[in-house]
């Protein structure tokens, strides 16, 4: 019998390979954090459901804490994005090549 | 009210450094900043003075201990410190040691005093919190928190070669801990299995590890032995040494020969010998003989260089030779020895390499040929030079004597041929220190910008001074100083003879009791 | 007061003077300086004198612990080592010559340093070395004299190289330093020995715990804690292999070379082995070694001592070759004579010592004997008391040294270990002193003056205003000649040979010497006469006849120096040429100074060096760059992987996902 | 099949299925409004999953401030409408998503013949019982936010402390970076 939990965390995979394949196709920098934020999403989900199989509170308060997490790299994100736009014009990921090894 | 201090006083000593970092952050001003630097750590000296005077000198346990949740409780990793005898003189000279680099960096740092005075409180705090802590994982990270900061202050302070020097140093340590860390990692897995918690305390860690099969214990204690060498540096770990003193600003080269260098000797000490009592045993022929061919291959190299901040490298390489050795004599001569030389070397290394920077700051070469003939331009500077080098030959009345007549002493109760070969040291030590005092302080002033050279500047003169009388002090008070570690070396030394397990307990505020197990179950 | 208090107060008080000078009174005036120094050494002397004949010639043992000095635990017990100190009836005698003489030579100090600036440095070491050199015989315990044994040395460095200004003679302060740091490692490896056998190094512990029993049963210990003992004595007493820092010692300061290097601490590693006789007996070995060791040096040192012609120098194989009696003394069994003839030596040599610093500071630091002669006319007062000296250097019947001397010859060849080759060897060091003592006071006193022309080629005008006239110096240089020169008759009636006592009607068993150190050479004899059924196989006729033979020896080579010399320092030129190599090999100083260079030091230099090159740079760092490389080899190929594309990251990310996704399905 | 699992798989279709439009969006509002609807979705999820604590709080930071900010961020940047993609799919990329295709129906599969509550049961988790060691209680749902609350401020109380700093240096850094630098503009002019 199925039970709720284990479903959510096979749709948190599926969210998680949709999310990653936005971050992986999409080269404007706004659209990966937007599959960023599918991704964190998704692993809350497989958090709570986790949270739900196990019985205790655990997951959920990770699931909270990813949630903090998310809020920073949003803020962190975005203001990275207006400094480049500000530099460079351009928010095409492809640009940034400086990683190069 | 005294309790109270006492159970808080170890975190207040760790964190308070930190506290001032974040305060010279806050300093608009460099001047300010010094001055604050230097308060914080004669804070700091202060504070440390409650643990000389309430130190239960009758007592192996570690004392002052704190025992705090830290990471979830499953995991067994807890915020855990405590002072005992190895422990207690390492951190006072911590402590001494800072305040008078602090003094010294007025001059010898110039260029973003702000960074600099922040890390190295940051390597302050780094440094007490790797001597005291009693957990495996705090250890780890204060360990690997040391790094960071010198690594700073070489690559960014330094001299010509400085990124060369710091990444060495670097990528030698950070080798070293991660064998480490492997092998405190398999001692976790072991403790899991056997007992089904896990823990990283090490008090716990002592009682499982000693029990292990004498091969399982060979490789953890060669495994943590290797880290712990390259940070001593043991021969022939030691080639990273001389390139980061040389590169090192005066400040940095004095912490790195006064306390770094310790840490090696001290986790040898509080980790590898007692964890591993029958490994030790098995290893402690090699280890005795990298030891003594350190001492006579360090002095023999160190008598041939020309710059002085190499030769002075190049002997600690082989006093710590000296300090090892005490450390794999396995009596109580032996550990005494070692735990008071490296005291010593601290203050009298730490004196020469603060005296190399007096001149350096004035006639920015460290080549020996540049100078000679000091004595007649600086009489003081002259004094001090003869003072640290006295110290650090291991003249009778300065606690270098103490230290190396006891390693010495010891090392001939069980190895008398190594003890032998290990003494042509101190006379190759006396070689090569006089060379350098011949060649520096002696002679006639020829070079003519030698002549114009002003004396040690009050500043300079106070820390040397201080520095001076220690070298004195700690050549005749060494009864009542060495009392406060006399159980923990007798401990010390019947867990090694027997192979059993290091027996110690922490004692929090004036009560023993084993280490807390639960305290925040609702 | 009592003598405990008394005892410390004279260790400490040169200490509080060495302080006083060396930080509180630096710009003091010189007559504060040097009254401030003599009274550190006077105030001592006074109260050795009430020791000496208060508690000590009681019979007493005056003991007292400062402090606890180390402590530690140690195989179940404890090794605490207490600064302690004690005298007794042998450390007395020393304290008397040191504080005795020390007096008179900072007296005569002050006077000879006179044109020196920042004197305060000079008499600041002086007193630290005082108080060096009395820690060494008070000490209670090895490590309390080993305190002094190396603080001696240290002091020893600095006033050998107290002008530093000339590099020679710092490099000769690092040599004594160094020399006598590898007889310090003996000393220290003694000490070890004596922990792991009798667990203490506590002198009266240690002859406690030594029993008959315990030394056969340890004999190799036992004799290899006298060969390590033997190793300290030659270097601190300047004896074969390692007497090559004392001749060089001289460029200190004079009242330096006869403080230190003739009177007090050279004579340390004499006392030593009395203080450890108790030990050094029961190794038949460790005793003949020193014996040897002794009477080579002896005779060594005083072939190198015929032809030099430095003033110091001769003074310096002198004082070498005197010492090897001492320690030959000492390696017989003849410990009394051995400290007999230190105590005498100190007074002869001091004296003669302070004379050449008289004439050397008369004479502007011209120090070639080629150069001077007749000086006895100017300086009768220096002349006359340095005649006296070289009398009782040459052992002339009825002065000191003749007594002390006779009597370690006599026990040379009498002696428990003795043997007339020993004496032999001694009896020909006798001989050369009587040659080169008598040469070198003929040269520098009388004959021809040879001065005024040596200096007016020197003289270019500038030097004008200075009066080359050479003069007495004032009293506080001549008082202490004089005063020696009494102690250099009277003082060798103490250990005056039995044959002579019989003969002059004295009535007592021993003579003053060996009856006042019997208590300290008890247990030693005891051993001794065991090993030895019978005590003595001397007789009074041989004593008679030795005694005669060596003064024989002695009027012949001093007529024989007195007659080649007669002409002036090109006497001795017919000989030299005759024998030209070994001349020259001789006045070279048998070449062992390079000796030691090209085998020794030199060596070890290259051994360094190629450490440094082949250890440290070429073998240990080529592997550890040489790792890194491979390692590099393979990261460069693995960084083309790195495009630096956030999206192609993501891809590694992905395959993981996919892969661990996999993993659990199957 | 009861109504709550109904409504969860419905959900759950939604959610991925809306994900996939958002990642092919061409004007970045849209997604965003698309990504606003997904995660309004994964709280009625969280709330099925009787963790309303979750569900509040997912709509109301999620949904509310942080999808606010990305508007804000989107309207402020004003970007044109972009390509959609940059170049051909390679044969590497497609052999990966026929591969995770492949995998994620067999993890399907998997998960239908209850795979995962046998593989903690076999890790030795049951239920009511936390992986860390420690607890065996039973948590009431009507209770959710009291248990979390109890979890968060004692077993994670320290964590928690760090997460609030972390929030403040982000919020710092957050501004440092995208302030206008002052100097710069001076020297332009």
């Amino acid at each position: 019998m199925l039970t709720l939990p284990e479903l959510g965390l096979y749709f948190s995979f599926l969210l998680f390979l949709v999310g990653l394949a936005g971050v992986m196709f999409r080269k404007n920098i706004l659209f990966m954090m937007l599959s960023v934020e599918i991704l964190l999403n998704a692993a809350n989900l497989a958090f709570v459901c986790a949270s739900k199989l196990t019985g205790t509170m655990d997951g959920q308060v990770v699931m909270f804490f990813v949630m903090a997490v998310a809020a920073c790299e949003a803020a962190i994100g975005l203001a990275l994005i207006i400094a480049l736009y500000r530099t460079k014009a351009s928010i095409e990921a492809d640009d940034l090549k400086a990683l190069r090894g | 009210m005294v309790s109270m201090i006492s159970q808080w006083i170890l975190s207040l000593l760790i964190f308070f450094p930190l506290l001032g970092a974040v305060l010279i952050g806050l300093v608009k001003d460099n001047q300010t900043a010094r001055h604050l630097a230097v308060a914080v750590s004669v804070l700091e000296l202060i504070f440390s003075l409650h643990l000389v005077a309430h130190f239960n000198a009758d007592s192996a346990a570690m004392q002052f201990a704190q025992d705090l949740a830290w990471l979830p409780r499953g995991t067994g990793i807890r915020y855990t410190v405590g002072v005992d005898g190895i422990s207690l003189l390492l951190v006072m000279l911590t402590t001494v040691l800072c305040p008078l680099v602090f003094v010294s960096s007025y001059s010898s740092i110039e260029s973003n005093v702000k960074s600099f005075l922040a890390l190295f409180l940051i390597l302050e705090s780094a440094m007490i919190g790797a001597l005291v802590s009693l957990d495996l994982v705090l250890f780890y990270v204060f360990w690997e928190a040391m790094l960071i900061p010198m690594y700073f202050i070489i690559g960014v302070w330094g001299g010509k070669d400085r990124i060369y020097a710091t990444t060495k140093f670097f990528i030698y340590t950070v080798i070293g801990s991660l064998l480490m860390l492997v092998a405190f990692s398999y001692l976790y897995y072991l403790h899991y299995q056997q007992n089904g918690v896990f823990t990283t305390s090490i008090i716990e860690l002592y009682k499982t590890a000693a029990g292990l099969p004498a091969d399982t214990q060979l490789w953890l204690f060669t495994a943590t032995a290797v880290a712990f060498a390259i940070k001593v540096p043991l021969f022939p770990f030691h080639t990273w040494l001389p390139d980061a003193h040389v590169q090192a600003p005066t400040p940095g080269s004095v912490i790195l020969a006064g306390v770094l260098l310790k840490m090696g000797t001290y986790g040898l000490m509080r980790m590898s010998i007692p964890m591993f009592p029958e490994g030790a045993h098995r290893a402690a022929p090699v280890m005795l003989a990298l030891s003594v061919i350190g001492i006579v291959y360090g002095a023999l190299i160190a008598w041939r260089q020309t710059d002085i901040k190499k030769l002075v490298a190049y002997s600690s390489v082989s006093h710590l030779g000296f300090v090892v050795a005490g450390l794999f004599a396995f009596n109580e001569l032996g550990y005494t020895g070692a735990l008071y030389q490296m005291v010593n070397h601290g203050v009298s290394t730490g004196a020469l390499f603060l005296l190399i920077g007096v001149v350096y700051e004035r006639r920015h070469t460290r080549e020996m040929s540049e100078y000679g003939g000091l004595a007649k331009q600086m009489p003081w500077y002259a004094f001090f030079f003869l003072v640290a080098t006295m110290g650090s030959v291991a003249l009778p009345g300065t606690g270098g004597f103490i230290g190396e007549w006891l390693i010495l002493n010891g090392v001939f109760q069980t190895y008398p041929a190594m003890a032998t070969v290990a003494g042509t040291g101190v006379i190759l030590g006396a070689i090569y220190m006089l060379w350098l005092v011949l060649k520096v302080i002696w002679g006639p002033l020829k070079n003519e910008e030698n002549k114009k050279l002003l004396d040690c500047s009050p500043r300079e003169a106070f820390v040397l001074a201080t520095l001076s009388i220690f070298v004195f002090l700690t050549g005749f008070l060494s009864a009542p100083l060495l009392a406060h570690t006399e159980p923990t070396m007798k401990r010390l030394q019947e867990s090694v003879v027997n192979k059993a397990a290091y027996k110690t307990e922490l004692v929090i505020h004036g009560r023993s009791q084993e280490p807390l197990k639960v305290m925040m179950d609702h | 007061m009592n003598y405990q208090a008394m005892l410390a107060a004279i260790l400490l008080i040169p200490l509080l003077g060495a302080l006083l000078n060396g930080f509180l009174l630096r710009s003091a005036p010189r007559v504060v300086t040097v009254s401030v120094a003599t009274l550190a050494i006077f105030i001592p002397f006074i109260f050795s004198c009430l020791l000496f004949f208060g508690p000590v010639n009681a019979g007493e043992v005056v003991r007292t612990d400062l402090f606890n000095w180390i402590s530690v635990p140690f195989q179940g017990g404890h090794l605490d080592i207490p600064f302690a100190l004690t005298v007794d009836r042998l450390s007395a005698i020393l304290l008397l010559i040191i504080t005795g003489v020390g007096s008179l030579i900072h007296l005569y100090a002050g006077e000879y340093m006179s044109h020196e600036e920042g004197v305060y440095r000079f008499f600041a070491y002086l007193n630290l070395f005082v108080f060096s050199m009395l820690s060494l015989v008070l000490g209670a315990n090895m490590v309390v004299t080993f305190l002094g044994w190396e603080g001696v040395g240290v002091c020893s460095y600095l006033l050998i190289g107290y002008w530093y200004s000339d590099e020679a003679n710092a490099r000769a302060g690092m040599k004594a330093f160094i020399a006598n740091r590898v007889g310090d490692l003996g000393f220290l490896l003694a000490m070890f020995m004596s922990v792991k056998l009798f667990g203490t190094v506590d002198y009266s512990k240690i002859a406690a715990a030594l029993t008959n029993e315990l030394a056969a049963n340890n004999a190799p210990m036992i004799t290899a804690i006298g060969l390590c003992l033997l190793l300290g004595v030659t270097g601190k007493s300047a004896q074969l292999p390692l007497y090559i820092w004392l001749p060089d010692a001289m460029a200190g300061p004079t009242p330096v070379s006869a403080l230190i290097h003739a009177a007090t601490m050279v004579t340390s590693g004499i006392y030593l082995m009395t203080r450890m006789s108790f030990l050094l007996v029961h190794s038949h070995t460790a005793m003949t070694t020193i014996a040897v060791i002794g009477a080579c040096t002896a005779l060594f040192a005083a072939t190198i001592g015929l032809v030099q012609n430095d003033i110091k120098k001769v003074l310096a194989y002198s004082t070498v070759s005197q010492l090897g009696f001492m320690v030959l003394g000492c390696g017989v069994g003849a410990f009394q004579f051995g400290v007999a003839h230190l105590m005498t030596h100190a007074f002869f040599k001091a004296l003669l010592f302070l004379g050449a610093g008289s004439v050397i500071h008369a004479m502007h630091h011209e120090q070639d004997i080629r150069k001077m002669g007749g000086l006895i006319k100017k300086m009768p007062i220096t002349g006359w008391t340095f005649v006296i000296g070289t009398l009782a250097i040459i052992g002339f019947p009825g002065l000191s040294g003749f007594f002390s001397k006779d009597e370690i010859l006599y026990n040379a060849w009498t002696g428990p270990f003795g043997h007339p080759l020993l004496w032999a060897l001694g009896a020909g060091a006798a001989a050369c002193t009587s040659f080169y003592m008598v040469r070198l006071t003929y040269l520098v006193f009388f004959g021809e003056s040879r001065v005024e022309h040596a200096h007016g080629h020197h003289g270019h005008g500038h030097d004008h205003h200075h009066h080359h006239e050479i003069h007495e110096n004032p009293l506080a240089m001549t008082l202490p000649l004089m005063i020696l020169a009494l102690l250099s008759i009277v003082g060798g009636y103490v250990s005056m040979p039995h044959a002579i006592m019989h003969t002059l009607g004295v009535h007592a068993n021993e003579n003053i010497i060996t009856e006042w150190l019997s208590p300290v050479l008890a247990s030693a004899k005891e051993v001794m006469s065991a090993g030895h059924g019978e005590e003595g196989h001397g007789s009074a006729s041989l004593e008679w006849g030795l005694m005669g033979a060596s003064t024989l020896v002695m009027l012949i080579m001093s007529g024989f120096a007195l007659s080649l010399y007669k002409v002036g320092p090109k006497g001795g030129d017919s000989i030299a040429n005759a024998v030209g190599g070994l001349y020259r090999l001789i006045l070279d100083k048998w070449r062992i100074d390079e000796l030691y260079q090209g085998v020794i030091i030199e060596p070890l230099k290259k051994v360094g060096d190629a450490f440094f090159k082949f250890g440290d740079r070429a073998l240990i760092e080529g592997i550890i760059n040489e790792g890194p490389r491979g390692i590099y080899l393979v990261t460069s190929v693995l960084s083309d992987v790195q495009s630096g594309l956030v999206r192609n990251y993501l891809k590694v990310v992905f395959i993981a996902m996919v892969a661990l996704c996999a993993w659990i399905l199957i | 099949m009861n109504l709550s699992l109904l409504s969860f798989i419905v959900m759950g279709i939604t959610a991925v299925l809306l994900s996939g439009v958002m990642i092919t969006r061409r004007w970045p509002v849209s997604a965003a409004m698309v990504l606003i609807a997904i995660m309004t979705l994964l709280a009625g999820m969280f709330g099925l999953l009787e963790a309303h604590f979750a569900a509040a709080a997912q709509i109301i930071v999620y949904a509310g401030a942080i999808m606010v900010v990305f508007v804000f961020v989107i309207m402020l940047l004003n970007l044109p409408p972009e390509e959609l993609r940059y170049g051909g799919v390679t044969v590497g990329e497609m052999i990966l998503i026929a591969v995770s295709v492949f995998v994620a129906v067999g993890l399907g599969t998997k998960v239908g013949q209850g795979f995962l509550t046998t593989g903690l049961e076999s890790m030795g988790v049951a239920q009511g019982e936390s992986v860390a060691g420690g607890h065996h209680m039973y948590f009431p749902a009507s209770e959710n936010v009291k248990n979390v609350a109890a979890s968060m401020f004692v077993d994670y109380l320290w964590a928690f402390e760090l997460i609030s700093f972390l929030i403040m240096a982000a919020v710092i850094g957050a501004v440092v970076i995208a302030k206008k630098r002052s100097a710069e503009h001076a020297d332009a002019a």
